[in-house]
């Protein structure tokens, strides 16, 4: 539409786009009325003219009232559309291929779901829902992409999602758009959006060894966590299988939603939400995994859940 | 003309000479001018870095400096604008100047507390400059946590300790403004018949003494965190840094309401004056101002709609987002309509305030983008947010301010500036300010983030078009100086009302005796009773 | 100049506020749940109360005094619930 | 002393009588208490939210707390409060050295709450509570503890501070007194004092059940 804009390349972008040249033209006529009046106002009563000054307004209210109500009754209009598009850009839709993104100072480390990593760059297919885990390493960077209209704030001691929906194959910028150290500014990578065939194959000759789920094994028992968590260990700890998505009853009366925040904190602070029923022996691993291993755990603990649906 | 003719009587400048009259005086006018001339070094300070930045900005690739050093001179920008120009401005100088004119007093409540005030402001100040001379700090003026806290090995301590110094002396100003409007009217001044300017800084006031102590309690935390490592933000030993952020904004919101609404106020008293025609909507006006501070408290979350607070959070500032704008309209509707069948003369203080409704208008639409969620998550911390601040700060706030000091100079200094070069100014600011900050938007929805010294090829040109306008700007802020100096000694002397205003500080002779009035002034019975020639007044 | 202003309130109130106080520590025991914070919280606001009304009489020179001590108390409020309201509702933490 | 004399001692610019600048006085001090609530409510606001996200270790980190001191000391100090109630209601009457006799008591219950604080904090830093500095708490919730405890001495830290201005504002106005100031028709500095006395009193009121009471029902 407009040369100057990036390109639209997210299913929502050009709804994103809609609104901001609704924004841009009620505002261009608020402006454009605004200085109308002021100029033909500067003009006609400008002093020594000959436009007559009788009939000065004196009673304001109901002229104060009206504009008011205008405003108001624009302004809530304005609200809604923003929030029904809001509330869609924010949900993620079911069955999205999740993609894992660690941002630490100054690059962008990412995750493909079958082990394939890449730095400073994001290969996805086109017309899929994506949906981006992300976790920080450090210091709070934000994740955007111009040409998605997407950005969100990466903090550090929690996951944030961002999904999109890719309609058009090409390369896009990736910026940090939070300031996050020295080299904020070359915190940038590049969105590649494939033709469905093209990213499978891209996924096929990228080396990779095992899946992320099999590293996350790896690691699981490495870290002896099958010890306890292991289906012959002795000791009562909670079992892992068919976990995630469950909702799981705490120690101290409340309940939580075992997501991935929820196994993040299991893992780091495991005293935060403890779950009913234990004795608070896990030990925290903060300070001995990276953010990648970590997610590495939580999608091999993800995985768990499948395998007794298989076989009824 | 009697008093061009009359030899200069005793005022509050000829009263005493010394440099003790000055330091120790409680004189709420000489105060103000210790303050004009502090927030005048820290105004070119801050604008040197902005201009070294603009300078950087040129070329893509951030030559001729290191990473480090941009960040540092944005952060010294941020910090030394914000605290140290923008929030003391209007109410320090001219507030402190004139609140007690107007409303018909000696003084403020607390004079001493002044003047404590000030030298609050001045300690402070030392702290950050001192900061900025031994290398400065690369956190940005927002000391995210827990970059700030954790990561980055600038002089944050000293800093921080500079604004919360100063903080303290925000809060003193406000706290004797407050209790100044309430208890120093004169006899016969109803709350109706105070000037748009008293209201606004009572506003301004109230911001100043509620979210002032939440700023300075947060920056204990954080650089209590800085040196001990406890994890009150950092995430890492259990802190949240949202928290930090929701701290941050409670004050630092509201602070933008501090900075503009005086100069709300300021252009209410220009426009009736140069229009010869009473205030549109005058009890509006003042209610307007009075929402405005109150609802400004209720918005903060908008500065967080990517950050990870929750979806119905973000709905929830959304909407009180598009609440506070509505009084900011109405302000706007009721300076046009001012106009209408006004008697409308163009000097200096007109011009700028003409300018401050154009460029405030454009900065308030915009920020109605910002408050439209799918909106703001694109542009959020962009240059669309860079220039939308600006238009309200520098465009209105600082437009405002320059509008004041032509307008009551006669009064503060008792010389008229000259007419030609003062209109010169105000356009080419004018010029200056569009030809910087417009190109910005579109950066912004371009997508070029803020905080980038190195940035992609194509979004050159329009920083260069704002690194010029930038120039213009430099030059249309440093030819005040010039003849504004000039003025005080060669320029001719100022009756008591050279505008034919209103307001009774305009009933002092220019420059005021010490204790402002040589009578006690005649209280109007309204504010504004100005007549428009031609008019059929009853 | 009040010299019959009684001072016999002032003693009333020290007797409560201590009063309060042996019942706060008294119910800081008790086993009830979420209710304990409810409780202190309401038996430090009565004490406050009275410690307002009764020792620092915000009305004594000027019924302004009261709009200025209740002020600050409703900014507090706006910020513990506006804050609040983003904590409650951050979806990752509690299932309703 | 005539009501002259009062009027040449006590009347300060830009004032013309001397109820007006009293009223006013009086007025500035709320104003500057209202202040005061925001201040202390960050830290409010961040206990609340790490109340809420950690109530175990909050519970856990309550039971650490010194409950005999702390209540002792919120008696103390209401206690005090009384005085400095009394002590204004002396001079309204006039009766300069029952005020005195008020507000040395008023002090002297400042200084014991000062004392059994610090007797407090000795004994918290000798577990190893103090945070950053010196925390050897290795229980299952320590980092919830440690940042309940950093709560814990910036608020009664803080507040400390506060009650240690006020004693010395109190110690001033003894000496102003005997220097002849304040009688039944001006006494703006005691009600000041006083106002600033029974605020941080106040405080300590909201401080109490919420660090020393915390978890004590488990």
């Amino acid at each position: 539409m407009f040369d100057f804009l990036p390109p639209q390349a997210a299913s929502l972008s050009p709804e994103i786009d809609f609104l901001f040249f609704g924004l841009l033209i009620i505002s261009a006529l608020v402006l454009g009325l605004l200085f109308t009046l002021l100029l033909l106002y500067c003009i006609k009563y400008r002093r020594g003219s000959g436009a007559s000054r009788t009939g000065q307004e004196e009673k304001s209210w109901r002229i104060e009232i009206g504009w008011t109500a205008a405003t108001l009754i624009a302004f809530v209009a304005l609200f809604f559309w923003g929030a029904d598009l809001y509330a869609r850009l924010y949900e993620a839709p079911p069955d999205t291929l999740d993609i894992f993104v660690v941002g630490k100072q100054w690059i962008w480390k990412v995750q493909h779901p079958d082990g394939q990593a890449e730095i400073d760059a994001l290969h996805v297919p086109v017309d899929r829902d994506i949906r981006l885990i992300m976790a920080s390493q450090d210091v709070i960077h934000s994740f955007y992409v111009p040409a998605f209209r997407l950005k969100r704030d990466v903090v550090p001691g929690r996951y944030e999602s961002l999904w999109f929906h890719p309609i058009r194959t090409g390369s896009f910028q990736l910026e940090c758009s939070e300031f996050c150290g020295t080299d904020h500014a070359r915190m940038t990578g590049e969105i590649v959006v494939m033709s469905q065939a093209d990213y499978a194959n891209w996924l096929a000759t990228q080396a990779h060894g095992d899946s992320f789920a099999g590293a996350g094994e790896k690691l699981f028992r490495s870290l002896g966590c099958g010890g306890c968590h292991g289906p012959g260990s002795t000791v009562h700890a909670p079992d892992l299988a068919g976990l995630y998505g469950k909702t799981v009853a705490l120690a101290d009366g409340g309940f939580a939603h075992a997501d991935d925040d929820f196994l993040r904190d299991a893992i780091l602070l495991p005293q935060k939400r403890a779950p009913a029923g234990y004795a608070p022996v896990m030990p925290s691993f903060a300070g001995q995994l990276d953010e990648s291993q970590i997610l590495a755990l939580i999608v091999y603990i993800k995985s768990l859940d499948e395998k007794p649906r298989k076989t009824p | 003309m009697t008093s061009a003719r009359r030899a200069p009587c005793k005022n509050y400048l000829t009263e005493n000479f010394t440099l003790r009259s000055w330091f120790f005086t409680t004189d709420h006018k000489r105060i103000a001018l210790l303050y004009f001339a502090s927030i005048t070094m820290f105004f070119f300070i801050g604008g040197g870095a902005a201009a070294a930045m603009r300078y950087i900005l040129l070329h893509p690739d951030g030559a001729p400096v290191s990473a480090e050093i941009y960040n540092r001179l944005f952060t010294t920008h941020g910090i030394v604008m914000v605290w140290f120009f923008l929030v003391p401005a209007i109410p320090t100088t001219f507030g402190n100047f004139l609140l007690p004119m107007m409303i018909g007093a000696r003084d403020v409540a607390f004079p001493k507390l002044n003047l404590l005030s000030w030298y609050l402001f001045i300690l402070g100040g030392s702290f950050v400059l001192y900061a900025l001379f031994v290398g400065g700090l690369d956190t940005g003026w927002t000391f995210y946590a827990p970059y700030s806290t954790m990561y980055s090995s600038g002089h944050l301590i000293a800093a921080v300790t500079g604004i919360f110094i100063a903080g303290f002396s925000s809060i003193l100003t406000g706290l004797n403004f407050i209790i100044t409007l309430h208890r120093l009217r004169a006899p016969g001044m109803g709350w109706y018949s105070l000037p748009i300017f008293c209201w606004s800084l009572y506003s301004t006031s109230v911001i100043l003494i509620v979210a002032t102590p939440v700023l300075a309690m947060t920056l204990l935390l954080l650089a209590t965190e800085h040196l001990i490592h406890v994890g009150i933000f950092d995430p890492a030993l259990g802190g949240d840094p949202l928290l930090f952020q929701h701290l941050f904004w409670f004050y630092s919101h509201p602070a933008v309401y501090i900075m503009i609404l005086p100069g709300m106020g300021v252009v209410s008293e220009i426009i009736p004056c140069f229009s010869r025609k009473e205030l549109f909507g005058y009890k509006f006006l003042c209610w307007a101002s009075v929402s405005i501070a109150v609802i400004g408290f209720l918005v903060w979350g908008h500065h967080m709609f990517v950050a990870g607070i929750s979806m119905y959070a973000g709905l929830m500032f959304s909407f009180l987002s598009f609440a506070v704008a509505v009084p900011s309209a109405i302000k706007v509707f009721n300076w046009t309509a001012t106009l209408h069948k006004g008697s409308i003369s163009f000097e200096a203080p007109m011009l700028y305030a003409l300018g401050f409704i154009g460029l405030f208008t454009i900065g308030g639409l915009t920020g109605l983008f910002l408050a439209t969620l799918p909106v703001d998550v694109h542009v959020t911390q962009t240059y669309f947010i860079v220039a939308h601040f600006h238009y309200i700060m520098v465009g209105g706030m600082v437009t405002a301010f320059f509008g004041a000091l032509h307008f009551w100079w006669p009064k503060i200094t008792g010389r008229m500036y000259p007419e030609i070069w003062a209109r010169f100014a105000a356009v080419l600011m004018f010029c200056g300010f569009n030809l910087t900050f417009f190109p910005q938007f579109i950066l912004g929805y371009e997508g070029m983030p803020r905080r980038y010294h190195v940035y992609a090829e194509q979004y050159q040109v329009l920083n260069v078009f704002s690194s010029g306008g930038a120039g213009v700007l430099a030059v249309a802020y440093l030819l005040p100086l010039f003849y504004l100096g000039w003025s005080l000694i060669w320029s001719r002397r100022a009756s008591a009302n050279p505008w034919q205003a209103t307001g009774i500080e305009w009933q002092a002779p220019s420059p005021p005796p010490k204790d402002n009035f040589t009578h006690p002034p005649k209280v109007p019975a309204k504010p504004y009773a100005y007549v428009t020639p031609g008019a059929d007044h009853d | 100049m009040t010299r019959a202003e009684p001072r016999r309130p002032l003693y009333f109130a020290w007797a409560a506020l201590m009063s309060l106080l042996a019942l706060t520590i008294f119910g800081g025991y008790l086993k009830l749940g979420g209710a304990n914070l409810f409780i202190s919280v309401a038996i430090a606001t009565a004490k406050a109360a009275i410690i307002i009304a009764i020792f620092m009489k915000p009305a004594r020179e000027l019924r302004l005094g009261w709009v200025f001590s209740l002020g600050g108390i409703f900014f507090l409020l706006i910020m513990l619930g506006l804050t609040g309201a983003d904590y409650l509702t951050r979806a990752q933490d509690l299932v309703p | 002393m005539t009501e002259r004399h009062i009027v040449e001692k006590e009347l300060a610019e830009p004032y013309a009588d001397l109820r007006h600048q009293k009223q006013t006085a009086n007025l500035g001090v709320w104003a500057f208490l209202s202040t005061e609530v925001l201040f202390f409510s960050g830290l409010l606001t961040a206990y609340s939210v790490y109340r809420f996200l950690y109530p175990q270790g909050f519970a856990e980190a309550g039971r650490h707390t010194e409950v005999l001191l702390g209540s002792i000391n919120t008696g103390v100090l209401l206690t005090s409060s009384l005085f400095m109630a009394l002590a204004v209601h002396a001079i309204r009457s006039g009766a300069r050295r029952l005020m005195m006799l008020f507000l040395l008591i008023t002090a002297l219950l400042g200084l014991a709450f000062l004392g059994i604080k610090i007797l407090e904090y000795y004994k918290e830093i000798g577990e190893g509570l103090l945070p950053g500095v010196f925390f050897t708490y290795a229980g299952p919730y320590a980092h919830t503890v440690e940042i309940f405890f950093f709560i814990y001495f910036m608020a009664t830290g803080i507040h400390a501070l506060h009650l240690s201005i006020g004693i010395g504002a109190l110690f001033f106005l003894i000496w102003r007194t005997r220097c002849g100031s304040f009688t039944a028709e001006y006494h703006a500095g005691v009600e000041g004092v006083g106002l600033y006395w029974h605020f941080v009193d106040a405080v300590w009121v909201f401080i109490y059940p919420l660090i020393y009471l915390l978890g004590r029902n488990t």
